[in-house]
C-alpha cells in the first residue's frame, strides 16, 4: 500500500515535536476526519532556519508531516510556499490516491504557519 | 507475528488442511456427476452438512452451502424480500450490522423495500420494546446480528427470538462471529435463518452457508443447475465445504476448553490496557464474545497505531476511517455514540486458538509505548482544546 | 480410473495446488487488512488479477473475482438488469445457455423483465441475421455463450459482438467452457462482460471471475464491505484466488501444445465411435471445442451407459433426464432437434491434459461392448417400432 | 445414490432377454421419457412358469426389471398380480425418491402382461 519511503517515514519521523522556540505554527485539518497537523517554524533572514510539527493522523499524516521538514528546511520563505502536495508525495515516492486527499495536510500547514508569520501571529 | 485479528479472518487449522487435501486433486469430481468420483464428492458434501447441522442443532437438509458469510446474508435478505414481496415491503434491522447486511438493505430500499434501523445503546444492545413496537403487519423480515464483529456485543436472541415469533416476519441473524465461540441454537433462538462463515472459525475462505429452517419461502440468489434443493447453485466447493464442516466440528468441540481460557486472556488484556490514560473500552462488559476487545485511546489515529504494532509483530485492527473502503469511521462505533475523533482512535484485539500468555504479555508491554509514542506525536495531550 | 467428463469439473493441477498451500494457513491474511499479513494477502490477489487479465486481453481493473461461473453469469445478468431497468426491460438469450443463464432469465421475467430465447439449428449455431432482427431500443442485456458444455458447438463471438455493438444494448459471453481451450480476446470479441470458473480450467472449485469492461452499468449481485471496487463483496478466497491464477496462466501457456493433442485423440474418438450403428454425433462437426464428443446412442438411455462405463473404469456425462435434477433430457440436446428418446441415449466425452492415447484406446475397446450390452437388454434393436 | 443390491441386479442382471416361447407381453413406459419395459412371461398352471425382459432404462429400470422376475418367478398370476412398486424398491433395499415415480415400472409391466394373458392377446 504505502511506498518505502513512506514507511521510512512513518517509522523514522524527522524533526518531529514542537520547536520550543518557534516564530509561528499552522494549524490545519480536524479530529472529526482523523487527521490534525501543527506546522511550527523558526524564520531567520526570511528562510526557514527550523521547522517541527506535532501530528494526530495515519501512517501518511505522518510521513508528509516528517518528509515537509525536509524539504522546507532551509527554504526562504517564498520558496518554502511554494511547496505543493504533489512535491511532497513525489519525494515519498508516492502516496495512494486516497491519501492524497484526505492526509495530505502538511503543504497547507507550512502556508498557514507562513502566512501566520507575515501577519505576525504567534498562536 | 503473534496474530490477534481473528475476527477478521483465521488461518485454516493444520487438521482441516489436511482434511481437505485429498479434494483437490484425487477425489475431485463433481457432486452432480454420476459416476464414482461424482458420488464420492456428493458424500463428502453430505457429510460436511450434518457436521455442520448439528453444531447448531438443525436438520442437515436445512443447511445451504455458500461463498460465505457476505454470500449467506445477501442470500437471506434479498431472498426473503423478493419471496415475500406480495406479503410486505417492510424490514427491520439493527444500525451496528455488518456491512454486508447493511448495503444490502440500502440496495432494497433503492428497488422499493422500506427498512427499519434499529438504534443501540452505549452497548451495543438493541432495545427489545423498540423492536416489538417497529414491528408491523407488513414486516416480512427482521435481520439482527447474534455477536458483533467489531466491539463483540451479543444480543439476547432468544428474546429476540420469542418477539418475532409472534409476528408474521421471518427471523435472520447474522451468527458469523458467535459461532464456534459461543453456543449456537437455531430452535432455541427460534431463528429461520443463520448465517456462518467458514474463514473465521479456522476454516477456509470463500466458503459458508445459511441455515433456512424447512418451510421458509425464500428466492434463491444463485439461479442454476438447480444445486442445494435449488436454493443455491454452482459446482460445490467440495474441497472447501468439507474443510468448512471439519472446522466446525473441530470449533465446537474445543469451544468448552478454548474459549474460557481466551476469555481470561482478553480479561487481562482490558484489565491492563484500561491503565493507560484516556483510553476505554468500546462493546458490553460482560455480553461480548470471549476472544474480543475493542479499545479506543484518544489524540491517536488507529491506522498509525495497527501499522507500528505491526512493525513490532502484532496484527489487529482499527475501526478508523483510514482502514476502511468509505473513508468514514465505523458505523458501528459511531451507533454506540463515540464521537469521530474517539472511532478514529480504535482498537481491536480478537484473540484465537493460538495465541498464548505470552503473547499477551508481549502486547501489554509494547502497546503502551507505541500509544504514547503517537501520543508524543499528536498535538492533543490531555483534550482536542479548541476543536473540542 | 480414466476421468474423461472435465467439463463437468477437472482435478486442481498439482502445480496449481503447490502454488494455493501457503494462502491457506501461513499467508492467511484478509486483503482488507493493513497489517503485513493482509497487505500480503493483497499482493496474491492483484498477482491473480494480472493472470487473467492476460490470457483475456482485459486490464486488471476489469477482473471482478467471484465464486464461480453461476455467480458470474447471475452477476452480469441480474446486475444489468437491476441497474438499466429505467433503460428497458428487455433481455436476449439463446435456448442454449447454462442452466445459470436460463434460470436467471426466467426468474428476472417472473418480477417484471422480458427474455428473447433465441433458436438455434442443428448444429448449436444461433442465426445472427435472427439476433439482429431481435435487438430492440429497449434491449438492455445480450447473453450468448462462447463455447456450450454439452455439444462443444463454438459461436462466433466477433460477429455477434459486432451486430451487439451496433445496438445500445451490453453484451455478456459465458467462456467457462472455452477459456485455456481456445483464444478469448475481449477486444477482439467486443464483449461487455465475460465469466470464467476456475473448476473447469484445473483449478479449484468456489471461484471464477466476471470480466467486466471498465464504465459498464452494473449493480452488486453481493453487496458488502465494498470488495473488488464495491462490486463484488465478500472477504476474497485468497487461496482459491491464487490458484485461478495460476490455472489460467499455465493453461494458456499449455494450451497451443494440450489442445491439438487432445483434439486428434478425440477425432480418433468421433471416427471409430460413429462406426457403431445407430450412433450419431451431436454439435457442430468442425465449430465445436477440441475436447468435446458427444453422441447419441439410439435404443438406449445414458444413465446406464455412464454407470456401467464407470464399473469399467471411465468417466464420463450424459443428457439423459436420470442425470438431471429436473428429470427432463437435456434443454440443449432438444434445442439443436433431438428427440427426447434420443437425447435420453447421449454421452459426452470431454478430454483434459491428462488423457493419453492408451485411454483413448481403452474407450474405443469398451464402449461398442457396452453400448452392444444395452442394446441386447433394450426392446428396441432397429426402430422405435410402435412408438414412433 | 443407489443401494448395492440395485448396482448388483443393474450389472449383474437377472432373467434378461425376451422368452423365446412366451404367453404374453406387458409393455410399460415410454421411450420420450427414457424407460421402456417388456415383461415376457410363461405362464402354466396359473403360475408364472418363466419370466424374461426387455428394457431400455437407468440403473434403476434394468435393477427393478432384474427383481421382479426373482419375486414373480413360480408365484400364482394372482399373488404376482400383487407386487407392488414398493415390495420391488424395498427388495432392492430401496430406491432414490426420484426413481419410484420415473422407473419403477417392472410391476406395471408385469400386471399388463398377466392382463393380456387373462384376455388371451399375446402381443
Ligand atoms: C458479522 C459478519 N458478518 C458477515 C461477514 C462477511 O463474511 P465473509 O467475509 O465470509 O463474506 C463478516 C466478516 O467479514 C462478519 O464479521
Ligand atoms: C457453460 C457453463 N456456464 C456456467 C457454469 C457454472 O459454473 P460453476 O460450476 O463454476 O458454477 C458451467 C459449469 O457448470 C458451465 O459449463
Amino acid at each position: 500500500m504505502y511506498s518505502q519511503k513512506v514507511i521510512d517515514h512513518f517509522m523514522n519521523p524527522r524533526n518531529k515535536g514542537k520547536l520550543k522556540d518557534y516564530d509561528a505554527v499552522g494549524k490545519v485539518g480536524n479530529p472529526v476526519c482523523g487527521d490534525v497537523m501543527y506546522i511550527y517554524i523558526k524564520v531567520k533572514d526570511n528562510r526557514i532556519e527550523d521547522i517541527g510539527w506535532e501530528t494526530m493522523g495515519c501512517a501518511a499524516a505522518i510521513a508528509t508531516s516528517s518528509m515537509i521538514t525536509e524539504l522546507a528546511k532551509g527554504k526562504t520563505l517564498e520558496e518554502a510556499e511554494k511547496i505543493t502536495k504533489k512535491d511532497i508525495a513525489d519525494a515519498l515516492d508516492g502516496l495512494p490516491p486516497i491519501k492524497m486527499h484526505c492526509s495530505n495536510l502538511a503543504a497547507d500547514g507550512l502556508k498557514k504557519a507562513i502566512e501566520n508569520y507575515k501577519n505576525g501571529v504567534k498562536k | 507475528m503473534i496474530y490477534m485479528d481473528h475476527s477478521a479472518t483465521t488461518p485454516v487449522d493444520k487438521r482441516v488442511l489436511e482434511f481437505m487435501l485429498p479434494y483437490f486433486d484425487k477425489k475431485y469430481g463433481n457432486a452432480s456427476s454420476l459416476h464414482s468420483m461424482g458420488q464420492e464428492a456428493k458424500k463428502a458434501l453430505e457429510e460436511a452438512r450434518e457436521k455442520i447441522a448439528k453444531v447448531i442443532n438443525a436438520d442437515p437438509s436445512e443447511i445451504y452451502f455458500t461463498s460465505g458469510g457476505t454470500e449467506s446474508n445477501n442470500f437471506a435478505i434479498k431472498g426473503i424480500a423478493f419471496a415475500n414481496k406480495d406479503k410486505g415491503k417492510h424490514i427491520i434491522t439493527t444500525k451496528i450490522e455488518h456491512d454486508c447486511v447493511l448495503n444490502t438493505c440500502k440496495w432494497l430500499e433503492k428497488i422499493g423495500f422500506e427498512v427499519t434501523y434499529l438504534d443501540v445503546d452505549r452497548y451495543g444492545l438493541i432495545d427489545s420494546g423498540v423492536l416489538e413496537a417497529s414491528l408491523r403487519d407488513d414486516t416480512i423480515l427482521v435481520s439482527i446480528m447474534h455477536a458483533n464483529n467489531e466491539i463483540g456485543t451479543i444480543q439476547d436472541m432468544e428474546e429476540i427470538g420469542k418477539i418475532v415469533g409472534e409476528s408474521n416476519a421471518y427471523l435472520h441473524t447474522d451468527a458469523v462471529q458467535s459461532v464456534t465461540k459461543i453456543p449456537i441454537d437455531v430452535k432455541k433462538m427460534n431463528v429461520d435463518m443463520l448465517s456462518i462463515s467458514s474463514h473465521k472459525i479456522f476454516g477456509p475462505k470463500g466458503v459458508g452457508c445459511l441455515y433456512i429452517r424447512k418451510g421458509v419461502k425464500i428466492d434463491p440468489l444463485m439461479h442454476g443447475g438447480g444445486h442445494e434443493g435449488g436454493l443455491r447453485s454452482g459446482t460445490e466447493n467440495i474441497a472447501g465445504i468439507a474443510g468448512f464442516g471439519e472446522a466446525m466440528k473441530i470449533g465446537e468441540e474445543e469451544r468448552p476448553r478454548t474459549m474460557p481460557r481466551l476469555e481470561k486472556l482478553r480479561d487481562k488484556i482490558i484489565d491492563n490496557v484500561l491503565k493507560i490514560d484516556n483510553t476505554f473500552l468500546n462493546g458490553h462488559p460482560k455480553k461480548r464474545l470471549p476472544i474480543n476487545a475493542n479499545f479506543s485511546f484518544r489524540f491517536i489515529e488507529g491506522e498509525s497505531l495497527v501499522l507500528l504494532l505491526d512493525s513490532r509483530g502484532i496484527e489487529a485492527s482499527t475501526g478508523s476511517a483510514c482502514s476502511s473502503k468509505s473513508l468514514e469511521p465505523s458505523h458501528v462505533l459511531l451507533a454506540i455514540g463515540l464521537k469521530p475523533e474517539d472511532a478514529h482512535g480504535s482498537l481491536r484485539i480478537t484473540l484465537g486458538k493460538d495465541n498464548t500468555e505470552k503473547d499477551v504479555d508481549y502486547l501489554l508491554k509494547v502497546l503502551p509505548e507505541i500509544v504514547s509514542e503517537l501520543r508524543e506525536m499528536s498535538p492533543f495531550k490531555k483534550d482536542y482544546g479548541e476543536f473540542e
